[in-house]
């Protein structure tokens, strides 16, 4: 009828259409001494969409992302991010160009509490000096508050209100990785690079942990790069995969084309199920 | 019980983030902060404070910076009676070499100098951690004392070695008696204390803690490990450097590197264990725990059996009694003496729930 | 022989010498931080505590061997109780707070063994006098005392030792399994608890040697309780959990103290031994974060 | 008191009076992202305004029936004033409710818009929308999810907002032109019943009858514009809504909405209300949570608070006796008063409580009496969503446990003939959605409800009509009242008692899961979730110490000693509101109940010591038969008889 | 039990009391006077305390058991310091005043950290500082230093006396010329205090001198022996503290070959707890004494007799009677009550209790005679001293001594004296009158 909002534009589905490559990996070569973790790898990230890495196990996909994450130098290979070449980057780097990331074995501030860790997450947008902070001097307090409000909405984004002033090890694991998610989703990131998001949980915690991988897709705009062990949960939600085994690219495209690859079924799904 | 929160709510994020939220704390705070201002100086007796409360401030404040960097920024250091000396040495320096010189100003230096210091022996850090990290620190008690000891300068080439602590002067008024001493640690540690509480659940605090409980994921997070941790060698330097001058000048009142040796730092890291690590007001429980329970034990053995019992048996049992308080306290309560008094709080919050 | 390059074999074998006393001392803290990752901190209160009861049941009449064997099952007492009183109650907590709990350990030690044994200070005669060897000294200008070569000699043999029950019996076994973490030990039918009186009286009675060779030297008392502070940089230079490493760090340490001391201490008026082994410890840990046979720290994600 | 805020007809007039009077006073405070956020008046009339006429701009038009559905909410409410700005008929749903139901209740109503709070709800609409031809616009409120949502008719809060200001600023006086033109003779609200017997009917009413009924109620409890309360229940229950936003337009109390129902505990303290609307099975759900927490506190806590509950029962006692406690007795309550009563008063946020009334179930004496001793005046509130609740009330001060008090101002209350209490009054509603009114010739009202008017004329009830039950040899029996007494016990959440046309009476109890999860815990009973828990031999002995108490209890009191309960079974299965045995205010169907179970009833009025029947048998929902024992009641007291003695 | 129950609960209430209100308002008894034992008994350090404590309380017994300082009856409260400076100014606050309301009159800290610590204040509070043997060097004059006493040697006098017996042995101090002398010494402030004088003495005589300092605790000491045996030193000068540090200075030695009879070891290293435990090593090595051991005093049979006799002796090994630190401790409590008694003198107070200042008054007319000493049944033990106005030290002479392996052999016939005694109070009055410029003291005159 007559009210289709003109907040939405008709006939696109998606709040961020999907952009230009935001992220290009080429020919990218991880050696751990004589181990080759990856070898001479190349796929693209494209703004606003869902990108998922899967593989069997060993099949250097976290070492993938720590090569995006920064905490890995590839030798071989270059990265460039918005035609930019990056060489020598470092976590700090990543963090400052907006990659913000979870962690496969939860890594979040244990001892203090959720609130903490999502205010902890705004680093980037802490400038204060400690001095600042120790007098309360005006910068230090508005930051905080900045910090705190944007917190907040985190929070019950991911619907956490409950457990707000909870020290994070007191947590069950999946609502764990829901903190994780909104501490890196505090440093307002437009790459977000998930580890394994849904590794541990049962079936109810899958779905939630999509939803907000989704949601945050569609309300933040972030680009989400999630790198996962079980196939069927990331094809119903990304929107283009990469398939690596052994370090190696066996498969790219879309959920549905790599479903039917060939080497996909052979390398990936005969194996792992 | 004593707590009333019912009725009691927030509607911005300043309220909910102010030092103490609950307005019973503000109000003990309150009560406790003019006794110790208004009521203690002119009641206490000369014993109490110059025997008990200023070496109790001034290793509070020592504890204080221990607390930072291992409670806080989880970087073991044994290093703690060093920086205390540097702060103490400082002061005296800048007390015997500029004559006009507040007391306030020269401790603020020395905090400088010992946060200095502080940096240099905090580089370390970055490769190594825990006890490697506690044993490398103690490379720097040992040279920084053996540095002041050996070199005249530091003393001004004084005869004896061990010099005697000046006169706390500030701005012509000088600050002699028990009392005037008092009200000056007792200002200094309040204004540091109110500081150290505000950068600990400040972005700093979180930083800190960040690097202490991840650091992985505080450095993926845009955070220089580098930086925070020197930041937090520095802060907690200053602390130590602060305390240790104040030690020399109002409670020892002799500036000896011999008093700051390596049992010193020991205490003070028993201080902040037992106090309760990552709590400030931990290091306020823990001096007094370590400081005053030998002192208590002491008079109430004597009490006890007077001189009935030869009082080197005593004397041994008193450490015997310590040590086995110490392991019950780790048994019972391993958090710390912080927490006995948030588990106390909390109740009288659920009063007359427990949980 | 130049006498200076003599005079310098001399400084470095006297060193070396030292070191393997240091080592001693540093073993006790190996064995205990391997299997319960608990940095003892009651070491020196144990070495204390061994050979001041040595002392004392010597003086209340018992033989030299029989004196021996009582404290030996007196540390293994300790050990016993140590487990079920302090580390029993303890058992998964953080290690800070049973570093803390070790130290209460001390304090009790040393408050009993003087509440018990006083606080004279006594002497402990082995019967191996503390001279130069003579026909070394006069073939080689090289003074070697008898009592350092014999703590050498049991250095060695502690170490051998060691190193058989810990990979032939089955307790050794535990120990190793513990080491690698405690649910492998458990797997392997092992009670934690054994492992763990096994280890503490074995420290103890590490102590006790450590004790008897130091006090032979410097008198049975309280002094040796400071023993455990040079033990440190041995451990940060060998790694907290390796048996050979500490006996090559002592000799790391005593010989670099002793050449430090006597070729760069008089520039600077000496002294510099009290913190030379830690700078030392500190250069080394810049570019072997996990000492020298410590277990490499792997940075995982 | 409730005159201060007249200067209108209609709700929307009402919230103008307010908003020019007294705007910036708090009209909402919402918890979100933990802090309390602050709707004035004035800001909620322009919210309303801006919404009204967006509306207006859509199509909508005066008469026409906008729904809302969603949680207490500022937006719920301005959504309700905007539409009543508009003219039109709000039709608060129960969030809860199911698609079909939806679908129902939006037909009957022929609402032409619904507000859906979020994704959740917006989901169920367009599931139904197209059962539904007569709803032209889903508006909502929360965007989170919903960016990539197209639909025709779909609009999110803010843009309506948008279209309103620019629609505002064109016409300034539009707002308050259109809400001039309302009268008290409109239709302000369709609420549904909750259908505790028989399918949910929607209840016409006016503006005049409910401005009329809310400063009645305001009035009976002596609530006034400083006041604040917390609304918690679904804004679907007529007498929430009349506890929240009617009484926000017409007396000018401050709502307060929890952050979620999960903290409702912490908010509860944070707000600590003024007033507070209540149902027994809240009030229970509060009790068992004190009693569990100060059994595990244990120590002397537990002694001070027993010996606290004791002293005050005892005073209580002498005062109903008409005697002055005496010095000691006056200590200790202070004493207590201290240390047990105004530390728990805090702890629940109810120290400030000026008026609290319990509605919707028969309030158990017991537990009107330990509220009492904490020194909380618990009233028991009369009424249905036909009488738009406010018929009887105990007022604040006269809160004696047994009757339901005596009738409001406006309000004629007669019993009829055959027990049924009959009201007549202007406050009560238009009619039902079908055009019947349930009125007789003489304009009374037939509750349907059983009930006598004592010599105070203070109002007592039995129970429904038509729940009112005969055993075989005619002994009539009010199961309500037996079940409120079962249900005090803190492990007990439901229970239904059957007996109609049979010899004896017996119960069908639905265990409280946490509560004997925890007692299962302290006496080392290993068990494996709710089903295997009901199936402990242990859990049946308490149970059946709890009934032998109860039972205990009836046979002292005359008028109803020949009711006991002779058997009774724990059900395999948890009874909520998603599986329909419990309405959404949480009051059991009991039809849906005995339809379900009515095998087990069998067996158990049979007197069989074991029945087999299908039920989940895990927590995954797998199926199966299941073996349940019958049980008669052990003898008097029990371990689990936990009542305050 | 019970009664052991009744204590303990007293206890908690005097603790509790002392906490609540240290200042005890007791009324001072007319025939008591209270003093302060601030005594070391665990620790490094706790041979040392328990013997000098020990000789201390015993005498006082002695002292109350012979009826007094005139009738006036001595108590005493405790006060553990495990020879700590920060626990020393706690216990002297704390035994400031007595549990019978009497001030402190005197301190002994044993220990110069603890010393210069409560230094300042024990004028402010008039009370009196008997270090003996230890402690500040230049205090020992009393126009800048009025409440500081020094009753035995000082470090500087001592030294002087060590350099005067190695002469003697080299045959003159013209065959001093060209020998050379190692200081070995602790790697603190005490252990460089002799060295002013040291240096200017060796300068004199055209010694060489070589410093070698040992860090703490001193248990290894290798290297430094390593050194003096390359330096092939004449004598070795040992300052430690601790009979760890101090015997393994001996066993060292012998390891290294030195000759133990070429060795002089300072007042606080020189004692049976020091020697015994280096067992053969420790033989020939000679020591200083301000107060000779031994048992041969009348005193200290008396005292073994009165006290031990009658079960109430301090030590908790009777057979640490006669031994340095106890006859050191008698030695130190002697000039107390000798002060004592010379206040109650002077100030017309005999039979009461004196105040601090009329103490102090009492402690400056010490004049310990050789016939005052015969009196005292300590003829032999230190040498005759006067003390007055600016002098506040002690005889400033030792006896020298040797260890036989299981005693101290006495082989100085009589008290040593430094070379030249006024040079060496030439030093201290120089050095006192530059801290009294330096801190802009007023220096007293006496007259």
């Amino acid at each position: 009828m007559n009210a289709v909002t003109e907040s939405h534009v008709p006939g696109v589905e998606r709040a961020f259409p999907i952009g230009g490559p935001i992220l290009q990996l080429d020919a990218i070569s991880l050696r751990f001494g004589g181990v080759h973790a990856l070898t001479n790898i190349s796929f693209d990230i494209r703004e606003h969409e869902v990108r998922a890495i899967i593989g069997p196990n060993g099949a250097g996909k976290s070492s993938m992302l720590n090569v995006i994450g920064g905490l890995y130098t590839p030798q071989e290979g270059t990265i460039r991010f918005r035609g930019e070449t990056l060489s020598n980057m470092t976590p700090g780097k990543a963090a400052r160009m907006g990659i913000a990331r979870t962690f496969q074995n939860i890594a979040l501030f244990k001892r203090m509490t959720v609130l903490e860790n999502i205010m902890a997450g705004r680093r980037l947008f802490t400038h204060a000096s400690f001095l600042e902070v120790a007098l309360q001097l005006p910068r230090a307090r508005r930051e905080e508050l900045e910090s705190r409000e944007k917190a907040e909405e985190i929070i019950e984004f991911l619907e956490i209100q409950q457990i707000r002033k909870t020290q994070v090890s007191r947590l069950p694991y999946g609502l764990q990785k829901r903190v994780e998610l909104g501490r890196a989703l505090a440093a307002e990131p437009q790459i977000l690079l998930l580890d394994e998001p849904m590794a541990g949980m049962n079936v109810e915690e899958k779905q939630d942990m999509c939803r907000f991988i989704l949601d945050v897709n569609d309300h933040y705009g972030t680009t989400m790069v999630l790198i996962e062990h079980d196939m069927g949960v990331v094809m119903d939600i990304s929107d283009r995969v990469v398939v690596l085994d052994y370090g190696k690219k066996i498969g790219d495209g879309p959920p549905d084309e790599v479903r039917n690859n060939k080497d996909v079924i052979d390398a990936y799904l005969g194996v792992a199920h | 019980m004593y707590y009333r929160q019912a009725g009691t709510y927030r509607t911005d994020y300043a309220q909910d983030m102010r030092l103490l939220p609950l307005k019973e704390d503000r109000i003990l705070l309150g009560v406790v902060l003019l006794a110790a201002f208004a009521v203690i100086p002119f009641t206490a007796s000369d014993y109490w404070l110059s025997a008990i409360l200023i070496p109790w401030l001034c290793l509070s404040l020592v504890a204080l910076g221990q607390n930072i960097l291992m409670g806080y920024a989880g970087q073991l250091s044994l290093g703690a009676a060093g920086f205390m000396a540097a702060g103490a040495f400082a002061c005296w320096n800048f007390m015997h070499r500029v004559d006009w010189m507040p007391f306030p100003v020269a401790v603020f230096l020395s905090g400088l100098i010992a946060a200095a210091i502080g940096i240099v022996f905090g580089l370390p850090s970055l490769r190594v951690r825990g006890l490697y990290l506690a044993v490398a620190t103690l490379a720097s008690q040992f040279f920084i004392v053996w540095v002041i000891d050996k070199f005249g300068w530091f003393k001004d080439y004084d005869s004896s070695g061990i010099i005697t602590a000046k006169d706390i002067v500030i701005f012509g008024k000088s600050f002699t008696s028990p009392a005037e001493m008092y009200l000056v640690v007792l200002t200094i540690t309040v204004v540091l204390t109110w500081a150290a509480m505000n950068m600990a659940r400040g972005s700093v605090g979180r930083n800190w803690q960040a690097v202490r409980d991840m650091d992985v994921a505080a450095e993926v997070m845009g955070l220089s490990l580098l930086r925070t941790k020197l930041q937090a060698f520095a802060i907690s330097s200053f602390y130590c450097g602060v305390g240790g001058a104040l030690f020399a000048f109002t409670y020892l009142k002799s500036v000896e590197p011999a008093a700051f040796d390596i049992n010193l730092s020991f205490r003070v890291l028993f201080m902040v264990l037992i106090g309760g690590l990552g709590t400030i007001i931990g290091s306020f429980y823990g001096a007094g725990f370590i400081l005053l329970l030998p002192v208590f034990l002491n008079i109430f053995f004597h009490a006890l059996f007077g001189k009935a019992v030869d009082a080197t048996i005593t004397s041994a049992l008193e450490q015997v009694i310590f040590g086995v308080m110490i392991i019950l306290f780790m048994i019972y309560e391993p958090l710390g003496l912080a927490k006995l008094w948030q588990n106390f709080q909390e109740r009288m919050r659920r009063w007359p729930f427990k949980f | 022989m130049n006498p200076e390059i003599l005079f310098f074999f001399e400084v470095l074998l006297g060193g070396l010498l030292a070191g393997v006393m240091y080592s001693l001392v540093a073993l006790g803290f190996v064995l205990i931080y391997k299997a319960s990752s608990v940095f003892n901190f009651a070491q020196g209160a144990m070495v204390f505590f061994a050979v001041l009861s040595f002392v004392g049941f010597m003086e209340l009449g018992l033989p030299f061997f029989l004196a021996l064997l009582v404290t030996v099952g007196l540390m293994v007492l300790v050990g016993m109780a140590t487990e079920r009183f302090v580390l029993r109650p303890l058992v998964n907590q953080h290690e800070d707070t049973l570093l803390m709990a070790t130290i209460g350990l001390a304090f009790v030690l040393e408050g009993l063994a003087q509440l018990v044994w006083g606080v004279e200070v006594r002497r402990l005669d082995l019967g191996i006098p503390d001279v130069p060897i003579m026909w070394i000294a006069d073939a080689t200008g090289i003074f070697v005392s008898a009592l350092d070569l014999v703590a050498g000699l049991v250095a060695a043999v502690m170490v051998a030792v060691l190193a058989i029950v810990f990979s032939r019996t089955k307790v050794g076994l535990g120990l190793r399994a513990v080491a690698d973490g405690h649910g492998a030990a458990m797997s392997i039918g092992i009670p934690l608890s054994q492992v763990w009186v096994f280890v503490w009286a074995t420290a103890g009675i590490v102590a006790l040697v450590a004790g008897m060779l130091w006090g032979a030297r410097a008198g049975v008392q309280f002094a040796l309780v400071g023993l455990a502070l040079k033990a440190l940089p041995v451990l940060i230079i060998g790694g907290f959990t390796s048996v050979p490493g500490v006996i090559v760090a002592g000799l790391i340490v005593g010989a670099s103290e002793k050449l430090a001391e006597v070729y760069i201490g008089p520039y600077f008026g000496g002294g510099i031994e009290g913190w030379a082994p830690y700078m030392l410890a500190v250069l080394f840990l810049m570019f072997r974060p996990e000492g020298l046979f410590g277990e490499r720290i792997i940075r995982r994600v | 008191m409730a005159a201060e805020g007249a200067g209108g007809e209609t709700f929307a007039q009402l919230l103008i009076g307010q908003a020019d009077r007294r705007g910036d006073a708090s009209a909402i405070r919402e918890k979100r992202r933990g802090i309390w956020g602050n709707v004035t008046f004035a800001a909620l009339s322009e919210e309303a305004a801006a919404l009204s006429l967006a509306l207006a701009g859509r199509g909508l038009v005066r008469g026409d029936r906008i729904a809302v559905i969603g949680e207490n909410r500022p937006r719920l409410f301005a959504a309700i004033a905007a539409t009543h700005a508009l003219g039109g008929v709000a039709v608060p749903l129960y969030p809860d409710c199911g698609a079909t139901e939806l679908a129902g209740q939006l037909r009957a109503t022929d609402a032409r818009a619904i507000f859906a709070e979020d994704q959740e709800q917006v989901d169920k609409v367009l599931e139904i929308l197209p059962d539904c031809p007569g709803v032209q616009l889903v508006i909502y409120d929360d965007d989170r999810g919903m960016r990539h949502y197209v639909h025709p008719g779909l609009v999110d809060h803010a843009h309506l907002m948008a279209e309103g200001h620019e629609i505002a600023a064109a016409q300034p006086d539009a707002y308050r032109a259109a809400v001039a033109a309302g009268g008290g003779e409109d239709e302000a609200f369709v609420f549904f019943t909750s259908g505790s017997s028989g399918a949910p009917r929607g209840v016409i009413f006016t503006h005049r009858a409910l401005i009329g009924r809310t400063r009645a109620a305001a009035a009976a409890q002596g609530l006034g514009e400083t006041d604040t309360t917390l609304a918690f229940f679904p804004p679907g229950w007529l007498c929430q809504t009349m506890v929240s936003y009617m009484s926000a337009m017409a007396v000018g109390l401050c709502i307060c909405c929890p952050e979620s129902l999960e903290t409702l505990i912490d908010d509860m303290r944070e707000t600590a209300p003024s007033a507070l609307l209540t149902t027994p099975r809240m009030l229970d759900a509060i009790f068992s949570r004190i009693s569990t927490r100060m059994e595990e506190t244990g120590g002397v806590n537990l002694v001070l608070y027993r010996r606290a509950l004791a002293l005050a029962q005892r005073v209580g006692r002498q005062m109903t006796e008409g005697q002055a406690p005496g010095a000691v007795n006056r200590f200790g309550m202070a004493a207590y008063g201290a240390l047990i009563y105004a530390p728990l008063r805090d702890f629940l946020g109810m120290s400030r409580l000026k008026s609290a009334c319990s509605t919707g179930d028969t309030l158990d004496p017991a537990m009107q009496g330990f509220f009492q001793t904490l020194g909380i005046g618990l009233g028991q509130l009369y009424g249905s969503t036909e009488t738009a609740f406010f018929v009887a009330m105990q007022r604040p001060g006269d809160t004696r446990p047994g009757p339901l008090g005596a009738p409001l101002e406006d309000m004629e209350v007669r019993i009829a003939e055959d027990g049924e209490i009959l009201v007549r009054s202007d406050g009560v509603m238009k009619g039902y959605l079908d055009g019947t009114t349930a009125r007789d010739a003489e304009g009374w009202l037939h509750t349907g409800d059983a009930g006598r008017l004592d010599e105070a004329g203070r109002l007592h009830m039995i129970d429904r009509m038509d729940a009112l039950g005969r055993l075989a040899d005619g002994t009539p029996f009010a199961a309500r009242q037996i079940e409120s007494r079962i249900r005090f016990s803190p492990f007990i959440r439901e229970v239904v008692v059957t007996g109609e046309g049979r010899d004896r009476l017996c119960a069908l109890i639905d265990i409280d899961t946490l509560a004997v999860g925890r007692w299962a815990d302290d006496h080392a009973i290993a068990y494996m979730g709710h089903v295997d828990l009901a199936s402990q031999e242990a859990v049946h002995d308490l149970v059946a110490g709890i009934v032998a108490g109860v039972n205990a209890d009836l046979a002292r009191d005359p008028a109803l000693a020949p009711l006991q309960i002779a058997r009774f079974a724990l059900v395999p299965e948890e009874l909520g509101t998603e599986n329909g045995f419990l309405t959404p205010t949480g009051k059991v169907r009991r039809q849906a109940v005995t339809d379900r179970f009515a095998a087990l009833i069998e067996a158990l009025h049979a007197g069989r010591d074991e029945v087999v029947i299908e039920a989940a048998t895990g927590e995954e929902g797998h199926r199966g038969e299941i073996a349940l024992k019958l049980r008669a009641p052990g003898g008097t007291g029990g371990p689990g008889d936990r009542r305050a003695a | 039990m019970r009664r052991l129950i009744q204590r303990a609960a007293s206890a908690v209430l005097v603790t509790a009391a002392l906490a609540a209100s240290p200042i005890a308002p007791g009324i001072a008894q007319a025939q008591e006077q209270y003093m302060a034992v601030p005594s070391s008994r665990v620790g490094p350090y706790s041979a040392m305390g328990t013997g000098y404590y020990g000789g201390i309380i015993d005498y006082m017994t002695y002292v109350n058991k012979t009826g007094g300082v005139n009738g006036v009856q001595l108590t005493w409260a405790e006060c553990e310091t495990e020879y700590n400076a920060a626990r020393t100014v706690e216990c002297y606050q704390r035994l400031l005043s007595g549990p019978n309301g009497q001030k402190m009159v005197v301190f002994d800290t044993l220990g110069t950290p603890g010393a210069y610590a409560v230094i300042n204040r024990m004028a402010e509070d008039e009370v009196v500082l008997a270090q003996f043997g230890y402690g500040r060097t230049d205090a020992a004059d009393g126009r800048v230093w009025p409440w500081v006493f020094n009753a035995a040697g000082h470090y500087w006098s001592q030294i002087a006396v060590k350099m005067n017996f190695m002469a003697q042995v080299e045959g003159g101090v013209e065959n001093m010329r060209g020998k050379k002398i190692v200081h070995l010494h602790i790697d603190s402030a005490y252990g460089r205090e002799p060295l002013p004088a040291m240096r200017q003495i060796a300068e004199d005589w055209g010694v060489t001198l070589v410093e070698i300092s040992i860090p703490p605790p001193g248990l290894e000491q290798k290297s430094q022996w390593l050194q003096i045996r390359r330096e092939r030193p004449d004598w070795v000068t040992f300052w430690g503290a601790g009979s760890g540090m101090n015997a393994t200075g001996m066993t060292e030695a012998a390891r290294v070959g030195f000759p133990r009879d070429r060795m002089m070891y300072v007042t606080f290293g020189g004692a049976e707890e020091d020697m015994v435990p280096a067992g053969d090593a420790a033989v020939g090595t000679y020591v200083v004494a301000n107060v000779v051991p031994g048992k041969d005093f009348p005193l200290v049979q008396q005292i073994e007799e009165v006290v031990y006799g009658a079960g109430e002796g301090n030590l908790a090994n009777p057979e640490r009677v006669g031994t340095v630190y106890w006859n050191r401790g008698v030695a130190a409590a002697v000039m107390w009550i000798e002060a004592l008694k010379n206040a109650q003198a002077i100030h017309g107070k005999a039979g009461q209790p004196v105040t601090g200042p009329e103490f102090r008054d009492g402690y400056e007319a010490l004049d310990m005679t050789a016939e005052k000493l015969a009196e005292l049944g300590m003829s032999g033990m230190i040498a005759p001293f006067k003390l007055s106005c600016e002098k506040h030290d002690g005889s400033g002479r030792f006896k020298i001594m040797q260890w036989n392996g299981e005693a101290f052999d006495i082989i100085s016939d009589d008290f040593v004296a430094a070379p030249d005694e006024s040079f060496i109070r030439g030093l201290v009055e120089a050095s006192a009158e530059k801290f009294a410029a330096d801190n802009g003291l007023s220096v007293r005159d006496c007259p």
